[in-house]
């Protein structure tokens, strides 16, 4: 008995070390990011146009780009992984061909980003003409989300109980209203938690974009907000550098005299935009999941 | 207040005309299916293309398959002595599956060692605390994680190792912090999964937490851990820019951890840009694409073998 | 009707089914030739039973008996995991036919499950909202179809204050009660109930039991029950399922102060079970 | 609900109106002729900076500049479907393209130079050496005088122009062991100056102090140098078309090639200009004597 006792203890004090190390791992990353970019960080790093070969240039249109392109990117492949989620989880019949179509979609989520890139870019910007733009970028992202995000609605699906969709069907209601009124407001915490960590990934992916979205950025006229004029910020067809593409393109060649602070400084600038991301993204969905579920 | 009812054969006819909740299903049944299909149509297209691609070398470029799989020399660019194409890729597989399974042996422990902590000693601080940290490094592009192995990791491995500092000891460092977070995050869902009267029950047997934890818990969710850390694996295989950034890049045969070697991806990252579409040499790294693929398929159906031993269970 | 006379063990039959034949109280579902097969085994064999309007009519029998199954089966809950042969005739139509509008006959036939499941909405969109859906939006006719089947669930006082308050935060009991007010705000003809009272506490079941000798003023009602002195207490008629059978079927007295058949009669005394 | 379905309907027309609107009132004159330029990483930013120039200047043209590598750019100039390729190789010099059909407009010069750590205690070494190190033979820096250290080889990958020409003229046509390739010189750069004993190279404008640039038998890696050709690791940089050019594709070339460029960016960027130099040199190698301006 005090052998189990004194063992529990080790083992217990041992779990405390091994979280300890891995926060500490995780933090230490996080700080180092954050460290060696916050000097970086002004107003006018925040807002200036990126510079080829001189200092001082900002990330602006890089930051603007990388939330349109993630937007964009999300209302293409929300509500198709929606969609599909919904069959592979209410309506497919659990045999075969369903774990066919499901291992298919997941081998697609560990194909390197690099592949899905050249596709989008012979597919996208070559064969279908759309050029190098955020248009071909959002597709190719969606390409690359797809699987994951998917994969995460049908997870949220499997959490809500499956009492409640037979309280819907009792009542007369067809699966699809039972899923759209009832199944899907008590999961919008869950599927948010998918939607945050597939934006995460969108907001990083560099090498899907290099071939698709392109990696210059040309100048923004932000008082420009028709969406058909080239230098407007909301034209979908101009090529479009986000910033996780700016910080691999100044890595890889960047020839400015601050390449390496430009980089540090973008790395920060993307860690801070994603945790406000988040942020928002949680705000939003508790205010969402308490409209949807009281009065 | 009864309800009045009606007859017989109005009943039959309210009954059997189509509802709006029946014209609803169709309607929802189309539309999910159409939303599948599209998926599966990305699939197909995809995957059909790495595949044309990567079978080129093999039927357009008559490379044998059992040199591309054994060889260990690529230099696609150029012939040997018999006026064939070296296009071993032998280093590169070697390369991506030592990367691959050491740093899922590192990473496992402490993934599930946080996992068990942030469900089962403490769940509010790993609550509050780690499933924030965890999602916020899910978004950190793989570059940052390769520009920090670079400046970290590697003169770190130099210093104590020997060596450049490039090499497979570097790439599973990296790859170690950057599959950490899907692995403990799925290994803690795997946790959750287990019934409360599991623990509730061996805790009233008398059985410390720590028994509970590693004879009832853990045994219980071992499937679900096991996804977990193949998922994880999957992942590190498909990873390319930041364990190209640390790992050298020489399509070497790795002989110790710290020489500079290869993976699949890093091969094919760095070279895709630097040649010329329907040639030999991008052909060739197509077929490391395919590769890729018939990899992750196998990867996945270890997880629904898992899946599907732990449901016999 | 459909009496055995193979009288092999003291007296007692192997079945014995009586319909209830009761002009104030026609019957309005029925089952013939009922069978229910869960892949290749077959759950429920034979269950060819008889439901008068306004009664309360109790299925018992012990856990894996088919008396669930059955009960399930009556609108079609089963129709995705199982195949249900035979006829299900509601006041003359048969609605295992699949031109049947499952969703207007589930309308009809409504049904309560064992656990409470009130949808994580608030108390009043919990009854509101399948009547929106079909068609009723005036916010006066909600508010008076809101009350109506919230009182009728003796569920209003305790809740009329509060209407726009979560359904999950209320109590086992009240949430088994919303469930009820939900069903009947669709008014159906018939309410079918799967063991409502299993995850509730006494205090809680014998309201529960109150409120169902009320509602069978306006429903029919068939309940599926694992407490007999509940049916004891609230039904009219007692069908006794064993083995994916139906043995005895009668009059709740008869059935609990003299069954014919040998398991009926161990299963109600407790030798059994 | 009736009261939801008008503040839709409101809406929808609004959004569609807006849509109109700024159809209607889109800047015709920006929306005009727009080329696609692909290729080289290296080349980008001298092409990038000189888009922006040219759009700056003419109004309605727009410059679209992207990277992908040069075996990207040719293989999609040869398809014809963008407008300029970029190269930093001929045409012919990359395995897969005939060159058929494609004209060449030589826009830059870029000397390239071998780079070693600075420990190595090395400044100058002959072709001999330079060659035994990367084939192999020399795998110490003593070997060649230099500190008692093994010589780390970092290579770029296969196909890359730069190290193509160095190949081809620095180590006499021998090929480079299978060694660490980097695919960027920044990385090249970044990690030549913080690894013990490693030696690479890069083109000139990559060389800062963190690296020490190499003389080649007694001859500094100068601008000067290359000029007479007595430095003679140097290779063009290619703007490829297909067919003559028309249009704004050759206005936008011929700008490039003139003196507005040609004396600023180009110079700004690290590269020559050819009109500086002395000599010319052709797909063979072979080197003829021109008249060259003074810079």
């Amino acid at each position: 008995m005090l052998k189990a006792k004194l063992q529990n203890k080790i083992a217990i004090g041992a779990l405390y070390g091994v979280a300890g190390i891995v926060v500490l791992i995780l933090v230490a990353l996080l700080g180092y990011i954050l460290v060696s970019g916050m000097p970086q960080l002004s107003w006018h790093f925040l807002t200036a146009p990126a510079k080829a070969f001189l200092k001082g240039g900002g990330v602006g249109v890089q930051l603007f780009n990388s939330f349109y392109l993630l937007i964009l990117a999300m209302l293409i492949s929300f509500p198709i992984a929606l969609g599909a989620a919904i069959y592979l989880y209410e309506y497919a019949k659990d045999n075969w061909v369903t774990s066919v179509v499901r291992t298919a979609i997941e081998i697609l989520s560990s194909l390197p980003s690099v592949v899905v890139g050249l596709f989008g870019f012979l597919f996208f910007v070559v064969k279908l003409k759309l050029g190098f733009s955020i248009l071909s970028g959002a597709f190719a992202l969606t390409f690359f989300n797809l699987p994951l995000l998917t994969r995460n609605i049908e997870d949220s699906l499997h959490t809500i109980s499956e009492n409640q969709r037979e309280g819907g069907l009792a009542l007369g209601l067809s699966r699809w209203e039972t899923v759209n009124k009832i199944i899907l407001p008590a999961a919008v915490p869950s599927i948010l938690t998918g939607v945050i960590l597939s934006a995460g990934r969108v907001f990083g992916e560099a090498a899907a974009l290099i071939y698709t979205a392109g990696q210059s950025a040309p100048a923004l006229n932000f008082a420009d907000w028709n969406p058909f004029n080239i230098s407007s910020p909301l034209n979908p067809m101009r090529p479009a550098e986000t910033l996780a593409v700016h910080i691999w393109k100044i890595n890889s060649e960047g020839i400015m005299p601050d390449a390496k602070a430009i980089s540090s400084g973008s790395s920060a600038v993307l860690v801070i935009a994603i945790l406000l991301f988040n942020l928002a993204a949680r705000y939003l969905g508790k205010r969402l999941y308490k409209r949807l579920t009281s009065a | 207040m009864k309800n009045t009812q009606p007859t017989t054969a109005d009943l039959e006819r309210q009954l059997k005309r189509r509802s709006k909740a029946a014209k609803l299903e169709v309607w929802g049944r189309v539309v999910s299916f159409s939303a599948l299909i599209l998926i599966v149509a990305v699939v197909v297209a995809i995957i059909g293309f790495v595949a044309s691609k990567g079978i080129a070398t093999f039927t357009t470029n008559h490379v044998n398959l059992w040199d591309f799989l054994t060889g260990k020399d690529w230099n696609p660019g150029i012939k040997d002595a018999h006026g064939k194409p070296e296009v071993g890729a032998l280093s590169m597989i070697v390369g991506s599956f030592l990367i691959t399974i050491l740093s899922a042996l590192i990473a496992t422990p402490f993934a599930i060692g946080t996992a068990v902590f942030m469900n089962e000693i403490s769940p509010n601080r790993g609550a509050k605390i780690l499933q924030p940290v965890t999602e916020l490094l899910v978004g950190i592009p793989s570059v940052v994680y390769g520009f920090i192995g670079l400046s970290v990791v590697v003169p770190f491995t130099r210093n104590v190792f020997g060596g450049s500092g490039f090499g497979i000891l570097s790439g599973t460092c990296v790859l170690f912090v950057m599959i950490l977070p899907t692995v403990t995050s799925m290994s803690a869902d795997a946790l959750r999964s287990v019934p409360r009267y599991y623990r509730e029950a061996s805790l009233a047997l008398g059985a410390t937490q720590w028994q509970t934890i590693w004879k009832v818990v853990l045994r219980a969710a071992t499937p679900g851990l096991m996804t977990a850390v193949v998922f994880g694996m999957a992942r590190a295989f498909g990873e390319a820019l930041a364990v190209q950034m640390v790992i050298g890049n020489a399509a070497l045969m790795p002989h110790t951890l710290v020489d500079p070697a290869a993976t699949l991806t890093s091969v094919l990252t760095t070279g895709i840009g630097n040649t010329v579409m329907g040639s030999l040499q991008n052909n060739a790294l197509w077929s490391l694409a395919l590769v890729l693929l018939l990899m992750s398929l196998v990867f996945n159906l270890i997880v629904r073998l898992i899946g599907r031993k732990g449901r016999l269970h | 009707m459909f009496v055995n006379n193979d009288v092999s063990k003291q007296d007692m039959e192997e079945r014995h089914i009586v319909q209830p034949h009761d002009p104030d109280h026609p019957v309005v579902l029925s089952t013939e030739d009922l069978h229910v097969y869960y892949g290749k085994s077959e759950a429920l064999y034979e269950g060819d039973l008889k439901f008068a309007q306004n009664q309360i009519t109790a299925l018992i029998g012990p856990s894996g008996s088919g008396k669930s199954t059955f009960l399930r089966s009556l609108n079609r809950m089963n129709d995705r995991i199982a195949t249900v042969t035979g006829k299900i005739m509601y006041r003359g139509v048969d609605v295992n036919q699949p031109d049947v509008d499952v969703y207007e006959m589930r309308r009809r036939i409504g049904m309560v499950f064992q656990r409470p499941n009130p949808f994580a909405k608030s108390i009043y969109d919990n009854i509101a909202f399948a009547l929106r859906l079909r068609g009723v939006t005036a916010k006066k006719d909600l508010d008076e179809k809101v009350e109506r089947s919230l009182r009728q669930a003796a569920l209003w006082d305790q809740v009329k204050d509060e209407l726009t308050k979560s359904a999950l935060a209320l109590s086992g009991g009240q949430a088994q009660r919303l469930c009820i007010a939900r069903a009947i705000a669709l008014r159906p003809d018939i309410l079918l109930l799967d063991e409502p009272a299993s995850a509730l506490d006494p205090v809680s079941t014998s309201q529960l039991e109150d409120t169902l000798l009320k509602l069978k003023e306006h429903y029919t009602i068939i309940i599926v029950t694992h407490n007999m002195q509940q049916a004891a207490r609230i039904s009219e008629y007692t069908a006794f399922f064993n083995q994916g059978r139906v043995l005895e079927y009668d009059t709740t007295s008869h059935i609990f102060t003299n069954p014919r058949v040998q398991v009926t009669s161990d299963y109600v005394s407790g030798n059994f079970g | 609900m009736t009261k939801k379905r008008w503040v839709q309907g409101i809406v929808l027309v609004v959004l569609v109106a807006l849509g109109v609107f700024a159809y209607q009132t889109r800047q015709t004159s920006h929306a005009g002729e727009s080329i696609t330029a692909v290729g080289s990483t290296a080349l980008q930013p001298l092409v990038e900076a000189a888009g922006e120039q040219y759009t700056g200047e003419h109004l309605g043209t727009f410059i679209n500049v992207q990277g992908g590598g040069t075996g990207t750019g040719l293989s999609q100039i040869q398809e014809g479907a963008v407008q300029i390729g970029d190269s930093d190789l001929f045409a012919t010099e990359q395995k897969g393209i005939t060159g058929k059909d494609l004209v060449d407009h030589r826009v830059a010069v870029v000397g390239i130079t071998p780079i070693v750590n600075k420990q190595t205690g090395v400044k100058n070494l002959s072709t001999q050496q330079l060659t035994d190190i990367f084939t192999g033979r020399v795998t110490n820096w003593q070997q060649v005088g230099g500190k008692k250290q093994p010589i780390v080889l970092i290579n770029r990958a296969q196909g890359s122009g730069t190290r193509a020409t160095f190949e081809r003229y620095g180590l006499a046509g021998h090929r480079s062991k299978t060694a660490q390739e980097q695919d960027s010189s920044g990385m090249v750069r970044q990690i030549v100056a913080t690894t013990p004993g490693a030696i690479s190279y890069v083109a000139f404008s990559y060389v800062n102090h963190t690296v020490q640039a190499l003389a080649l038998n007694h001859v500094a890696p100068t601008e000067a140098n290359v000029i007479t050709n007595h430095w003679k690791i140097w290779s063009y940089e290619h703007l490829y078309t297909k067919g003559q050019p028309t249009g704004l594709t050759k206005d936008f070339i011929a700008y490039v090639q003139s003196p507005a460029i040609q004396k600023t960016l180009v110079r700004q960027l690290g590269y020559l200009s050819p009109t500086q130099m002395h000599v010319e040199r052709d797909v063979d190698g072979q080197v003829t004597k021109i008249g060259g301006t003074r810079p």
